[in-house]
């Protein structure tokens, strides 16, 4: 693979870098080849520094898109479908092509500018004879028929806004409850199970997990231990068996 | 007083406002600075005046110039003599716009009034930090509250960005219509070498 | 260079250089500027170009002119457009308090002593526009420094503030207390349906 030394900060944001990558690749930007696209974008998410959470929080976003409308394109289209499916990289294209356009307009406007730069504004000179007093701003006029009943709404508006402001995502997470299986827990479960087999097929591993929570919370925890590097997943054909290696 | 005196005099007036004041003054002020209360100025013949003190400035022996800014004027110095000033006014150099603030500056000003959210959904990474520099460099402002939830303030573009970028109102703004994204599916196209369905 | 073309640039640059600084400059520092270090420009030359733009600008549709003083050159208004230029200048301007300058104001007024950064928090905006112009109309002042890292100017309400909404002291403000704001934060969970943690 080639080697991505690119920093993180060379680039606005995720639609940035995917523009960097499509330009790069040589891509059509109306048919991006969503398979590649998403590797060499996870591939540069990997050499990123993960030092800033919150640049890198929003890049992440952008890898679970593309992720999700990998998986879309994969899934066997509905034949019994009338109309025909939207092209799930619609929304992406989309994006795309506004950034697109702004990006064109920020580097004519940036020309624009270097050029405006060259004019120089003068500071008034008014003639002693034609400067009067400098006008008093009477500010009982000013406030005009604004009362302190008024202001204390606007100030009441404002506290509402700011309290309206909080992350709308993260405030709705509500009450955290203690999980009834824990992800450490099932981690080391399904390390003692696989330690020893050469292999097993996932069906057969997770066949032995009984209820929905134990289901999920085993897809993680196998998901956890391949990002570790614990297992390895293989899968030799399409819609083949998916089988687990332990690399222990 | 005769028509063409009348006229000679708005150019005379018009250059000794604008000079001693040095800001941008609305075209309707100084309309009725230059008229009586009895005979106000027409607007046909202030705009006739301007058009020929526009002109007259554009001589190369001329060090200045007459701008128009979304309906008000104001004298500058031409670009061509930056260097010359340079050299006897110490003027700090305009701060230069990193990439951010040109990206977020161009989406307020084809897109005002704007939201922050709508800002920060085409440019896919959030811009509080940006729109609060351009709002500090009064580039953008505040220009109302947009009528839903929250009530988020809309911003839009100031006269100082007119003058940032040397433009006298929005409609001189480089054009970005769908066409020009009809134009990057034709590169898109030519690079391919196939043909992209429309 | 031909004689007649430097020339004609000379006119503009002084043009340039005396309307951008608006005081009066030396010849001196003008020959400087103007010439090169190789090939300072001659008195003699300069001298021409400023005889021909001093008679330029005697014409009578120029409003402003350039006069000598002690070696030094300068621009200023023509007296005649004095009249004209003082209508503009004593203009009565319709001053009124927009939304923005409200908002800070309120938040000033309940949240006082208040820092900038505090009412930016407060807005989500920066403020420095609104709260220099509420210093501007005395609605608000400085009433002393945070003891905090770089010492932030604490904002307060006037006299002026108290006698225009007829107050006799900030005790008077309708009430905001903690209470209210807890009433916000509840209002803004059972819009929610969850619960928001303190």
């Amino acid at each position: 693979m080639e080697k991505l030394d690119l920093k993180l900060d060379v680039f606005e944001g995720p639609l940035d870098l995917l523009l960097h990558l499509i330009e790069k690749n040589k891509f059509n930007i109306f048919d991006i080849p969503i398979v590649e696209i998403t590797r060499q974008y996870l591939d540069y998410l990997d050499q990123m520094e993960e030092e800033n959470m919150d640049i890198m929080s929003e890049f992440l976003v952008m890898a679970a898109t593309l992720i999700s409308i990998k998986s879309k394109m994969l899934l066997p289209k509905e034949e019994t479908e009338e109309e025909e499916e939207e092209d799930p990289r619609a929304e992406l294209v989309k994006s795309l092509l506004e950034y697109k356009m702004y990006k064109y307009a920020s580097s004519e406007l940036k020309d624009m500018s270097i050029d405006a730069a060259n004019a120089f504004y003068k500071e008034p000179t008014i003639p002693k004879e034609v400067k009067q007093v400098k006008e008093e701003v009477d500010p009982a006029e000013l406030i005009g028929d604004m009362t302190m009943q008024k202001l204390n709404e606007i100030f009441k508006t404002l506290l509402r806004r700011e309290i309206d402001r909080v992350d709308p995502v993260r405030s709705k997470f509500g009450t955290i409850t203690k999980e009834e299986i824990r992800l450490e827990d099932k981690m080391v479960e399904i390390q003692n199970e696989v330690r020893g087999l050469k292999s097993i097929n996932f069906k057969t591993l997770l066949g032995s997990k009984r209820g929905k929570l134990n289901l999920i919370v085993s897809f993680l925890a196998i998901l956890e231990l391949m990002k570790s590097g614990v297992l390895l997943i293989r899968q030799e054909e399409m819609f083949g068996d998916i089988l687990i290696d332990s690399l222990e | 007083m005769s028509d063409t005196e009348s006229q000679v005099n708005i150019k005379a007036a018009v250059e000794a406002i604008l000079f001693a004041t040095g800001t941008a003054i609305e075209a309707t002020k100084l309309m009725a600075a230059l008229g009586t209360e009895e005979e106000p100025i027409g607007k046909k013949e202030f705009k006739a005046a301007i058009d020929e003190l526009m002109s007259e400035y554009e001589a190369e022996d001329r060090g200045i110039r007459l701008i128009e800014l979304d309906g008000k004027y104001q004298l500058c110095t031409k670009n061509d003599y930056y260097d010359v000033l340079a050299k006897i006014v110490n003027m700090p150099r305009k701060h230069s716009l990193t990439d951010v603030l040109l990206e977020t500056l161009s989406i307020v000003a084809y897109k005002q009034p704007v939201t922050r959210a709508e800002i920060e959904k085409i440019r896919g990474v959030s811009c509080n930090h940006a729109v609060n520099k351009l709002v500090e460099y009064n580039l953008i402002c505040e220009v109302g509250r947009l009528d839903a939830p929250g009530h988020p303030i809309l911003f839009g573009t100031t006269d100082d960005f007119l003058r940032c970028f040397g433009i006298s109102s929005m409609d001189e703004l480089p054009d970005i219509s769908p066409d020009k994204i009809e134009d990057f599916r034709r590169q898109a196209e030519a690079e391919a070498g196939i043909e992209v369905p429309t």
